[in-house]
């Protein structure tokens, strides 16, 4: 922090915009300054929540969309943990490896999920695989970046200070540099947790039959803002809320930068 | 953001090119041994040629130059946009304490939610107008170059801080001459994630008006499964994701040169 | 002077090639009207341009102009032709037989296809004929083009398509059309829209409007081969490059309505009109997917009010038969 | 007009919910161009005195005046030089110099002078378009001194300012300090973890006591410096001197006596409190 | 079996394409249990030196040899102690001070009696399960100190080690660290800025000239330290000794006129070429 504390309490000036925000949704939508066809008011979003707890929507209930975007979500960002960290570590710590794969990294990272979807079906047909591979793809990235910065950034200091007192190539791999780029693997994990999220819809365009994905499609189809509205909100929700627990886990794993 | 920063220097360049190669070679057996068939995976000669007719030949309605600039300028708009509000913000969100709680909450919930997410509200919204394309890009620029910018702005040294308070600086000077320089390297980086991203968001944005752009282009395309042409875009929009990276890059460096000895 | 007027379609069509030769034949000017196209990639994002006032008149499918009328007061104004028979189910034509010898045994299978669109409203009729229940296979939602690809890499056991994909499907793959909409008794049209208020105002424009599409249908009729040479290109600019053979076909199996049709068609004298059973079809289908709570009332939203105007003033009348 | 009074200052501070005592009851003042130099052991408060001068910090009770004047927050009368010299990384050494006085409002004609002028006293002519990271320790510490000359300020807070320099470096600092102290004398509170340093620089030296801090004991060299001339000699000379060599063994004794009676043996700095030097606990609020 | 030789050593590093000698032609030897400081201005080599000895660094020509063999890479038989402790933040002090043995194969059950053993010698005890930004810069020091004992090396290589340190804490170390030696005496060589330090520490003191590094003098200091027993005597009244202060002035006097002579007067210090610490050296080849 930068500034002084003030005396204004900690939960104020978030209540108060989050607050004013919901405020200047409810009056523009009741007073209709903006259509209900474009933006739904507080009516039309109650009743499409409603609508998708009972009887549902795009196929599927509130629950059994969540689960479904949940899990997937879970087991593409858990996959571009297994790969993407590994190689960033084996990338930081390798001149050589970094060369090797840095041009075929280089060439495929700018290449938008969206994209990924024809192959996707093509390499794992129309079952999970396909949209594990594209959430996979959109969270790998900054796993692997990031993890690569974190190995670069350890103090060679510490990697000195352990080879003076008797470490093998796996104590400094282990007891220095992952530790060592922790916090910054964490980064790239809140970072993947975000790029897993965004790139769920686009894994359910690979032909969902639930989804959070597939019920913003649906909804986008239909013309429907006031569903719009509420997928939108599930998935900032849900991904707002695994960021936390992400936090979580990373205080657990890093102790030693706890006060 | 290192990875392309990184000047490994002639010495790791036959690493380099060995990488290309075998990734290349991969690229041509999959299809070639049969493992993949070439209507949904062409070979890297296909999609050369592709692109070079591409070039040539209007597919769509322009060819792939014109879609590219069509692209391009959707981009620019949805990304300038991005980090002429993102940046500021983010430098006055690590600045004044109070701001960065008030905006906190509503930013840290929205930007979960995808680019392409937005492509309906963009359609109700703003039509056809551009202002959807700008939409879409800038919410997927927006979050990297605000959270980059705030980030830099938080780890401005206290020192030098109250070195330029006790120097008589009012808080205007602080902010652009003491923490946006010292934000500067991350904002840099920041720039960079959300040019990336911004420009991934693209084929969402283009998924809105069907006239130009790459995005375009390759959904057409894709309608044909003309894969070829699918991958060509890939290409080109991957060359100018990392041309884009690269004038980042050198923008950094000119603004970095106080570092370089 | 010329009216400005925002024209929207679907690129790529054989629906909309009579926008294409109006263009091309300068045809908008003479009644008067300065268009501003916009193009889109399928009827949803053209719907919902609507509030943002991006467009005035067009032609899009029967779906998303029933769902316009329930969403963003679109109105029918016309209609263009026939595509009951170019939604159709596909099979691998190693399979074809065998599901045609015994439907039944598509009971748990998936079927690809395009969810909440004719293409679906089409697949049901079908499967209704074979005695099946939409419940009976799992309907596996995705865009046409992704239909293409993942049914081509073996997924699914039936596709459903749309023209030009099912020939892209037939070409690519060698696929086999196993039923259309028409043989599954339904009737598929597309429509000729304009937003409501727009219309209100405007009437005038709008004849107008309907007057240049007709005209386009009437010159098709009488330049075939100009016409097939246009529709080429029209094809090619949009990105698709089928065989002369797959162009000739679609020709056949969408036949056009010309103005007198279109009248017939809206014709409510003698009780509900053909249109309104064609769409209020089409909107029980959309309720029993959930999309509409109620389906539109097609006395509101169908009106034959502007095909009137246009046959009874003599200008456009004269204008529309291409004379 | 620039004299320093800390007048009944204490300083407490909240960490973890607990309210720890950094300064009590200090009353201290420096005369108007009077050098004074703090020492005492880590964590004792000088750093958290001397930011109360500038403006930086306040304290929970009592006043600090400069001029006669409270002092309210910081301010270009009052300039500060830094341990770590706290040069602007990404301006030039022309550009450091001028800071304060862009910041005060001179225009940039009217500046130009003022800062050549600077570079010449300073021995940095030719440097002026450098970067910072292009000097070595004790030129960027000289521009750091300029930066604050250029000012012109009546009073000058330093906080080890030659603390990261290496000792031959250091020393040469401490000559340059003595000799611009001849041609500009201002009023100077110095903070040093060196007794050499101190009493070679100051006309009187304030020993510290910790937990909480206080002052232990005022030493007045004034007079000595004066009568044996030690502002003409080399540091060397100075530091032969049997009159330095008391001094400095004398405040030695002093300040570890203090700790050896704080502690009770001679192992001592056992808290578990982290007691580094203050600009890591900044860091760490910078959090 | 541990002394430690330089013979005839040079490196040259390439900064830029262009060949700089850091050190030329250096013979030196430290001799079995003989406690030998360097001295030198900033940028002379020191730091290079140590590091030969210690396996991270490798002549350009020349040989250093450990215990009459040559020095291949580095050991847990020679244990560096840093300026910058380089501690493993995410361990505990426990688990720092445990590491060396840990990494050559010793048990855990047979570490814990060894760990606990310096936490008691080193006056840790009770803080085995903080981690290292809890404890103050002295305890930081002394956990890096124990972590180098506790492998038992025959060899301590200490760079600076007090450098970071406030005065008095780095008083109390040096005193540790002779009462250390005369524990369990080891071969040690140590760099320092501080000439007292030096003078007080050491058996012999080596000053060293720069560009490039070279052995300037050496001076034996074992004779007066032994006969006056300085090693039984606290700090201050080591420091009150005439043979002292003459020994600290002498190598004062060297180290000054060395830097005179190179740099023609008495602003010394000069060059465009940074001449801080070597860590920041090195953090600038580490990005
Ligand atoms: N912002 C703060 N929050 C909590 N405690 C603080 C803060 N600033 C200083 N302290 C505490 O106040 C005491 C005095 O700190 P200060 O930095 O003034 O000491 P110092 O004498 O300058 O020490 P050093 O010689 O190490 O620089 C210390 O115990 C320190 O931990
Ligand atoms: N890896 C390296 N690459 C290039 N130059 C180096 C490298 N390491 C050291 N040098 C140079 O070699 C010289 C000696 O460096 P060294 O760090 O040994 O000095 P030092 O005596 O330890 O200095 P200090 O007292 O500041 O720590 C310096 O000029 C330094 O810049
Ligand atoms: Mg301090
Ligand atoms: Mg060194």
């Amino acid at each position: 922090m930068l500034r002084q504390e003030t005396r204004v309490p900690v939960w104020l000036p978030g209540t108060l915009s989050v607050a004013s925000c919901i405020g200047l949704w409810v009056v523009a939508t009741t007073f209709e300054f903006v259509g209900p066809a474009r933006l739904p008011g507080p009516k039309d979003l109650w009743e499409s929540f409603e609508q998708l707890m009972d009887p549902g929507y795009a196929g599927g209930t509130l629950p059994q969309q969540v689960w479904f975007s949940v899990r997937l979500v879970l087991a593409g960002f858990a996959v571009a943990i297994v790969t993407g960290v590994p190689l960033g570590i084996l990338m930081g710590m390798s001149r050589r490896a970094e060369a090797l794969i840095n041009p075929a990294f280089l060439v495929i990272r700018p290449i938008p999920p969206l994209a990924w979807i024809p192959l996707a079906i093509l390499w794992f047909g129309l079952g999970n695989g396909a949209k594990i591979f594209v959430i996979w793809f959109g969270a790998f990235v900054p796993a692997l970046i990031n993890t690569y910065t974190g190995v670069r950034s350890v103090d060679p200091g510490l990697i000195a200070a352990a080879r003076v007192h008797g470490a093998r190539p796996w104590h400094v791999l282990f007891e220095v540099v992952v530790p060592g780029a922790l916090p910054l693997i964490f980064t790239g994990l809140r970072l993947a947790l975000q790029a897993s999220w965004t790139a769920l819809v686009a894994a359910e365009l690979v032909g969902a039959f639930y989804g959070l994905g597939r019920v913003l499609m649906t909804a986008a189809r239909d013309i429907y803002p006031g569903m719009i509205a509420a997928a939108m909100i599930c998935v900032a929700l849900l991904g707002a809320s695994m960021t936390y627990l992400l936090g979580l886990a990373e205080a657990k794993a890093t102790p030693w930068r706890n006060r | 953001m290192a990875l392309a920063t990184q000047h490994p220097g002639l010495r790791w360049l036959p690493y380099s090119l060995a990488g290309a190669a075998i990734f290349l070679a991969v690229w041509s057996l999959l299809p070639q041994a049969g493992i993949v068939p070439s209507a949904l995976l062409p070979s890297p000669m296909a999609v050369g040629k592709t692109f070079f007719e591409l070039t040539q030949e209007p597919f769509a309605g322009y060819t792939i130059q014109q879609h590219l600039l069509s692209s391009f300028i959707r981009f620019a708009s949805g990304f300038g946009l991005a980090a002429a509000i993102g940046v500021p913000l983010g430098l006055l969100m690590g600045w004044y304490r109070w701001l960065d709680r008030a905006v906190a909450p509503i930013f840290e919930t929205i930007r979960f939610i995808a680019p392409i997410a937005w492509l309906p509200f963009a359609v109700l919204w703003f039509g056809t107008g551009i202002g959807g394309p700008i939409l879409i890009i800038f919410s997927g620029a927006f979050p990297a170059c605000l959270i980059n910018a705030y980030r830099g702005a938080r780890l401005t040294q206290g020192f030098l801080i109250e070195a330029a308070e006790t120097l008589g600086a009012k808080p205007r000077h602080i902010i652009t001459e003491v923490v946006m320089p010292s934000a500067l390297p991350s904002i840099v980086a920041g720039l960079r994630i959300g040019a990336g991203v911004g420009w991934q968001s693209l084929i969402g944005a283009e998924l809105i008006v069907v006239s130009s752009g790459v995005g375009y282009l390759m959904v057409q395309g894709q309608g044909n499964l003309a894969t070829e042409k699918v991958m060509a875009g890939m290409v080109a929009i991957g060359c100018v994701g990392v041309l884009i990276d690269v004038a980042l890059r050198a923008a950094e460096r000119h603004f970095r040169r106080f570092e370089q000895a | 002077r010329a009216q400005n007027i925002g024209v929207s379609y679907q690129p790529a069509l054989y629906w909309s090639l009579p926008f294409f030769i109006a263009t091309e034949k300068g045809w908008w000017k003479e009644v008067g009207l300065d268009p501003k196209f916009s193009s889109f990639p399928s009827g949803a994002p053209q719907v919902a341009a609507v509030p943002a006032k991006s467009w005035d008149v067009g032609g899009t499918g029967s779906a998303p102009a029933v769902l316009g009328a329930a969403r963003v007061n679109l109105i029918t104004i016309g209609i263009i032709n026939d595509q009951s028979s170019i939604n159709a189910l596909m099979a691998r034509p190693n399979e074809a037989e065998a599901i045609l010898a015994n439907p039944t045994s598509l009971k748990g299978k998936q079927i690809l296809l395009t969810t909440n669109s004719t293409g679906e409203y089409a697949a049901i009729s079908c499967l209704g004929k074979w005695g099946l229940k939409p419940n009976d296979v799992q309907m596996v939602n995705l865009g046409q083009a992704d239909v293409i690809a993942a049914f081509s890499g073996g997924n699914g056991a039936l596709a459903g398509l749309w023209a030009p994909n099912m020939f892209t499907l037939e070409k690519r793959a060698g696929a086999r059309t196993l039923c259309t909409g028409k043989e599954g008794g339904v009737r598929i049209v597309t429509a000729l829209v304009a937003r409501a208020d727009f219309a209100k105002e405007n009437p005038k424009q709008v004849a107008a409007f309907l007057a240049v599409i007709s005209r386009g249908l009437e010159w098709q009729k009488k330049n075939k081969s100009e016409a097939f040479e246009l529709m080429k290109r029209w094809y090619k600019q949009g990105g698709v490059e089928l065989d002369d053979r797959f162009l000739q076909q679609e020709i056949d199996i969408q036949p056009n309505f010309y103005l007198e049709d279109q009248l017939r068609a809206f014709d409510r004298s003698k009780g509900p009109s053909d249109m309104d059973q064609w769409f209020a079809g089409l909107g029980a289908y959309l309720k029993s997917t959930g999309t509409l709570k109620e389906a539109p009332d097609t006395r509101a939203f169908i009106t034959d009010e502007y095909l009137k105007m246009v046959r009874d003033d003599p200008k456009l009348r004269k204008f529309a038969a291409g004379d | 007009m620039s004299s320093i009074r800390f007048e009944r200052i204490s300083r407490t501070f909240r960490v973890g919910g607990q309210l720890v005592p950094a300064l009590a009851d200090i009353d201290l003042h420096v005369d108007e161009r009077e050098f004074v130099a703090i020492v005492g052991p880590s964590g004792c408060g000088k750093t958290t005195l001397l930011r109360m001068a500038a403006g930086l910090d306040h304290p929970t009770s009592g006043r600090v005046l400069v001029g006669g004047r409270p002092v309210t927050g910081p301010g270009p009368d009052r300039a500060v030089v830094f341990q770590q010299f706290a040069l602007f990384p990404w301006k030039t050494i022309r550009d450091n110099i001028g800071f304060g006085l862009k910041c005060t409002g001179v225009s940039r004609a009217q500046r130009e002078p003022i800062v050549e002028r600077y570079l010449k006293v300073m021995g940095l002519d030719g440097h002026g378009d450098a970067y910072p990271h292009q000097l070595s320790g004790g030129m960027q510490q000289r521009v750091a001194l300029a930066r604050s000359y250029a000012l012109e300020p009546e009073v000058l807070l330093m906080d080890e300012p030659f603390g990261a320099l290496d000792a031959q470096t250091r020393i040469d600092m401490q000559e340059e300090l003595i000799r611009l102290s001849r041609v500009h004398p201002r009023t100077v509170l110095f903070i040093t973890h060196s007794v050499d340093e101190a009493v070679y620089l100051a006309d009187r030296v304030v020993a510290m006591d910790r937990r909480p801090g206080r002052v232990r004991e005022i030493m007045d060299i004034a007079q000595i410096r004066r009568s044996e001339k030690w502002g003409e000699l080399p540091v060397e000379e100075v530091m032969d001197l049997e009159s330095f060599n008391h001094l400095r063994t004398r405040i030695w004794r002093l300040l570890r006596r203090g700790d050896g009676e704080a502690s009770g043996h001679g192992v001592v700095d056992n808290p578990p409190l982290r007691t580094q030097p203050a600009q890591k606990t900044k860091l760490r609020r910078a959090q």
